[in-house]
């Protein structure tokens, strides 16, 4: 009873937040209204008794994530002047891609079968199990992926370093 | 029903009859057929509202402790005025205040510009769920306790950011990006410290970190980790603005950085959550370090408030003697002194579990 | 290494100084004065506004309305009006008109009043709400004056 | 819509990096209603340009209607915070003009004076500078010792920042009682301060973090820009006026020129802490070698140098105290021009916070000791 309610005023808050968040005017306001979509997601991993992956959620995509894209907004404000046009031009390739991803997703959800889903909700928390399966059963996929992450760090730190040399 | 029992019950064990009367509520509650959920939400708006009353009057406390406390180290009296010992000079402030006209600059991003004050509040505000005052007087024992506070203390990056963007105003845009750049590095050394807590602990969970340290002072946190909690306070520090590592809003560069263009009630707010967040993370230091709640004699609540009030008067210490850090060595000082110390406190910490 | 290890040590020891600095204050007594409770006390030669005291010996103020502090005063401050009163060789004042608000506290007019007539007093709560109350007569206020500065004043400056 | 029209500043079109951000007149850290328009890219300064004159009162044009004696009192109001330094400067140029004998005991009076006033500038200056690093406690400490001498000056001549005590031809009064007690007080405890203000702001790992290596002034541009006092002594020039021109009783007084090697904010910061040493130790000596006596000359009552012109200068706080004048025999001047330091030493922050940050912009205007009024007049 009360996880329907939550569960419907969260996905309510998920969906209209991501409208905003498309056609709000401002690019700092779309930055905010997804927070407010990221956070409702993780309101929803509440619902589902996954504290772990709400928590993280909230310190990887809303403290990480959209504060960076902030960041950028913020350093960049000439994106936000009057006279710069916030709507994309290329209306045929977005009309494709976003097209493909609604039929992707549309198409999961239908074929799902939901039922079964919701009896393997976690009863309770399962922190120190994702730490065990991280660390055991998927140790290679997270060492792949951090081994990319680092790269990727690498890769930005000499992109930048490399600039300032050449301006020197 | 024993009446000096449940006095005793209530200081020292605060925990029990407070879930008593839960369940009696809930009892005499069942038994009208309502949903049970009501009474949850009334409750929990009941714990709300003592949580704000809690932490206007600790702000209002905190801040005359501060200016006392700074007039002791400089040689001078303090507030005096207002009241007996000036006790009542921030409330005369708070009013002054609130009555205050509210400016709204022109050009400001009315959006942005009026919720940052409510972010940064509510995400203090926030982390109080978690906050072990004593035995059992926890708003929210959640499992995740210790990656709920970071998480929810990050979000006031965004109120930050916003707080600048919104003002239109380069002082404040200044503040506001050097302190979501400060916030986001300080973050790492200090998520480093507090996992070393929890490795040695066990457990996420606020309640469970006080168990763990016991009421034998000789096992709280410092002493393992005592260069932990000398990182955790330099990096809390920087976490909440304030000095030496109060560059967002450095007033004698960016005037006021990201609260320049302020006033009245959201400057209020703003003033609030930055004592809020100084209580806030002493609290956290006494919690993860100095054994919480836990000590001889004096009921929880007081030993919590004391240890709490001891770290409050550490940083305000530091505060009054150092001068301002520039933004640059503090980004430096973060990168190449904190997180190096923190990743070897986290190692030593990890191999001594192991070994011992 | 080493290096990095000594430097962070000495930036240790550097700020453990600063904190004992303001730790030894911290016991010190507090050097404020409460001030509208309690008022420091003033030197005699302190320049507080101007006044024309009466002289106790004459009963009546000293001034001859030669017109030497006009001279003298660099923002022109101060207007006399003169007047003879009937039998007397020495001239009077019927009128000094000292403006506070352009009077910079510079003491000249003080050394050029070969009488001693004026002086500046103690007082240095000046403010007042209406401008136009800071234009002071000096002859119409009979200020009479206190203390140390009323010895000051009848030894014509001989102090102590 | 320009609205720095008369500021050659403009940030460059073509690159989001670059803005213009209006530092003052209003602003917590510019001492005072300076104007400072920079450059900035980033945090970094590209460019500067100060806009001075929200002061200004027009003295020098004042003094051409004001008798020689009455010019005293405006001068305390140029550099308020070494008002006697800059009274000096002005009376020994009207004796020179005369030809007044001043007596010994006005001349030790003066320097004791001016080194009071030297001590009690460079308190100021810390205390404003510590607040300019952020750092709030030096102010109070500072102030307490600034105090005492306040109120020594007071006892001697009743006011507190605007003095007027210097005549020409000696002193308007002889020292008060008590005055050597207090004195005496003052010295013996004075140099412990200063080592507590060293050890509270100059030598903190912080600060000396942000000062060593920001604000480099070579000895050649601080010479070409006309850079004097503690600034110049800093960057490694041996130009004290106390020492190179000896006037007053200096030439009799032992005390060395601070000097510094580097001219970065730090130096600067070191060679003002030292000076306050230096001073007093020529306290200390003013004190055993003063004499009794007159403290005034036998000046005529009217004032009325023969037609000529003359310059001289004292070594104020801040750098070189010049005083102009041109007299055409009458009781009032006929041109004065002030030389004062901070106006000289202000034009140099160009040069040398160019490439640095805001953070390091307050603090090289902070070392550099300016004060506004002193700059408008």
């Amino acid at each position: 009873m009360v996880e329907t309610i939550l569960f419907y005023g969260f996905a309510a808050l998920i969906l209209i937040s991501a409208l905003l968040m498309i056609i709000a005017p401002n690019i700092y306001h779309s930055a905010l209204f997804l927070a407010l979509c990221l956070f409702g997601v993780a309101g929803i991993y509440v619902v589902l008794n996954s504290y772990f992956l709400a928590g993280i959620q909230v310190l990887v995509y809303i403290g990480a994530v959209v504060v960076l894209a902030l960041f950028v907004i913020n350093l960049t404000r000439r994106i936000l002047d009057v006279d710069s046009d916030q709507h994309n031009e290329q209306l045929l390739p977005a009309v494709i891609i976003s097209g493909l991803t609604a039929f992707l997703i549309i198409s999961a959800v239908l074929k799902t079968n939901w039922g079964t889903m919701i009896a393997h909700r976690v009863a309770q928390d399962n922190t120190a199990l994702t730490g065990r399966l991280l660390l055991n059963e998927f140790v290679l996929p997270f060492e792949i992926v951090s081994v990319l992450l680092l790269a990727a760090l690498i890769g930005a730190i000499s992109i930048v370093a490399g600039d300032k040399g050449a301006q020197k | 029903m024993d009446f000096k029992k449940l006095l005793w019950d209530l200081f020292y064990d605060t925990g029990k009859p407070l879930s008593q009367f839960y369940a009696w509520a809930h009892n005499l509650w069942m038994q009208t057929g309502l949903p049970g959920f009501i009474l949850d939400v009334f409750f929990q708006l009941v714990i709300a509202v003592v949580i704000a009353v809690f932490i206007a009057l600790n702000a209002i406390w905190i801040i005359y402790y501060e200016r006392k406390f700074a007039a002791l180290l400089q040689i001078r009296k303090g507030p005096n005025r207002v009241g007996p010992f000036g006790l009542f000079q921030t409330v005369a402030d708070t009013v002054k205040m609130l009555l205050k006209e509210d400016i709204n600059p022109d050009k400001s991003d009315i959006l942005t510009f009026w919720a940052a004050p409510f972010i940064i509040f509510a995400a203090s505000f926030g982390v109080f769920l978690v906050i072990p005052f004593g035995n059992g007087l926890i708003a929210g024992d959640v499992n995740i306790g210790m990656l709920y506070v970071l998480a929810i203390s990050g979000l006031a990056v965004i109120g930050i950011l916003s707080a600048g963007f919104g003002s239109n105003s380069k002082y404040s845009l200044i503040g506001g990006l050097r302190s979501a750049a400060q916030v986001i590095s300080y973050e790492i050394p200090m998520v480093l410290t507090v996992l070393a807590v929890v490795m040695l602990a066990g457990s996420l969970k606020m309640s469970d970190i006080v168990a763990a340290q016991t009421g034998n002072p000789l096992k709280w946190y410092f002493i393992p980790q005592i260069v932990g909690l000398v990182l955790f306070l330099i990096a809390g520090n920087a976490e909440i603005n304030r000095g030496p590592f109060d560059l967002p809003e450095a007033e004698s560069e960016l005037v006021s950085g990201f609260i320049t263009e302020y006033s009245g009630m959201k400057f209020a707010m703003f003033f609030l959550a930055e004592y809020t967040n100084l209580f806030l993370t002493s609290a956290l230091a006494a919690t993860l370090f100095l054994g919480g709640w836990q000590g001889p004699f004096l009921p929880p609540v007081v030993w919590f408030m004391l240890k709490t009030y001891f770290i409050v008067t550490i940083l305000m210490w530091a505060r009054w003697t150092f001068p301002r850090i520039r933004v640059d060595h503090l980004m430096a000082f973060s990168w190449k002194i904190l997180l190096p110390i923190a990743l070897l406190n986290l190692l030593i910490t990890a191999f001594l579990i192991k070994v011992i | 290494m080493i290096k990095y290890v000594s430097e962070i040590i000495k930036g240790i020891i550097s700020l453990m100084q600063g904190l004992g600095v303001t730790l030894k204050h911290a016991f010190r007594k507090p050097i404020t004065l409460q001030y509208p409770d309690v008022k420091a006390d003033l030197p005699v030669r302190v320049r507080g506004r101007l006044v024309m005291p009466i002289d106790p010996e004459k009963n009546d103020n000293r001034c001859t309305a030669c017109n030497l502090c006009v001279k003298a005063c660099p923002n022109l401050s101060i207007r006399t009006e003169k007047v003879v009163e009937d039998g007397k060789a020495k001239p009077k004042a019927a009128k000094y008109n000292y403006n506070l608000a352009t009077c910079m506290f510079c003491n000249l007019c003080v050394e050029a009043c070969p009488f001693g007539a004026i002086i500046m007093s103690e007082e240095y709560e000046l403010a007042v709400r209406d401008k136009s109350e800071l234009m002071i007569d000096l002859v119409a206020e009979k200020y009479v004056l206190k203390g140390k500065k009323e010895k000051y004043f009848l030894t014509k400056y001989k102090e102590e | 819509m320009n609205n720095y029209s008369n500021i050659p500043l403009q940030a460059s079109n073509n690159g989001a990096d670059e803005y213009i951000l209006n530092m003052g007149p209003q602003h917590p850290s510019t001492h005072g209603v300076l104007r400072l328009v920079l450059k900035l890219e980033g945090e970094t300064v590209k460019d500067i340009v100060p806009d001075l004159g929200y002061v200004h009162r027009g003295l020098e044009k004042l003094f051409e209607n004001r008798a020689y004696g009455q010019i005293i009192p405006y001068l305390d109001r140029t550099d308020y915070l070494s008002a006697m330094n800059n009274e000096w400067a002005y009376v020994m140029a009207v004796e020179k003009l005369m030809a007044i004998e001043v007596p010994q005991r006005a001349e030790f009076m003066r320097v004791i004076f001016a080194e009071l006033n030297r001590i009690m500038s460079h308190l100021l200056w810390y205390s404003a500078y510590g607040m300019d690093v952020g750092a709030l406690t030096p102010l109070l400490y500072a102030f307490r010792e600034r105090e005492e001498i306040i109120d020594m000056v007071e006892a001697a001549c009743g006011g507190r920042l605007t003095h007027n005590y210097y005549r020409i031809g000696g002193f308007r009064q002889d020292l008060p009682k008590g005055f050597f007690d207090m004195l005496k007080k003052f010295i013996s405890h004075f140099n412990d301060k200063v080592d507590e203000y060293e050890a509270l702001l100059i030598n903190n790992v912080i600060f000396m973090k942000r000062a060593q290596g920001v604000g480099v002034l070579k000895k050649e541009t601080a010479i070409n820009y006309g850079v004097t006092g503690p600034n110049l002594r800093a960057s490694g020039a041996d130009i004290d006026l106390r020492k190179q021109d000896a006037y007053g009783v200096y030439g009799r007084l032992d005390f060395k020129a601070c000097l510094r090697d580097n001219g970065d904010t730090w130096d600067r910061c070191k060679a003002r802490m030292a000076e306050m040493r230096e001073s007093l130790k020529i306290l200390k000596q003013c004190m055993d070698m003063i004499p009794e006596g007159e403290v005034m000359a036998k000046v005529p009552k009217i004032i009325k140098p023969a037609a000529g012109e003359v310059y001289t200068r004292v070594e104020g706080p801040k750098g070189e105290v010049g005083v102009y004048i041109v007299s055409d025999g009458t009781e009032k001047p006929y041109r004065i021009k002030l030389r004062q330091p901070s106006f000289s030493n202000l034009s140099v922050i160009k040069e040398i916070t160019i490439g640095h940050k805001i953070a390091d912009l307050v603090a090289i205007m902070g070392s550099l000791d300016v004060i506004i009024p002193e700059i408008d007049r």
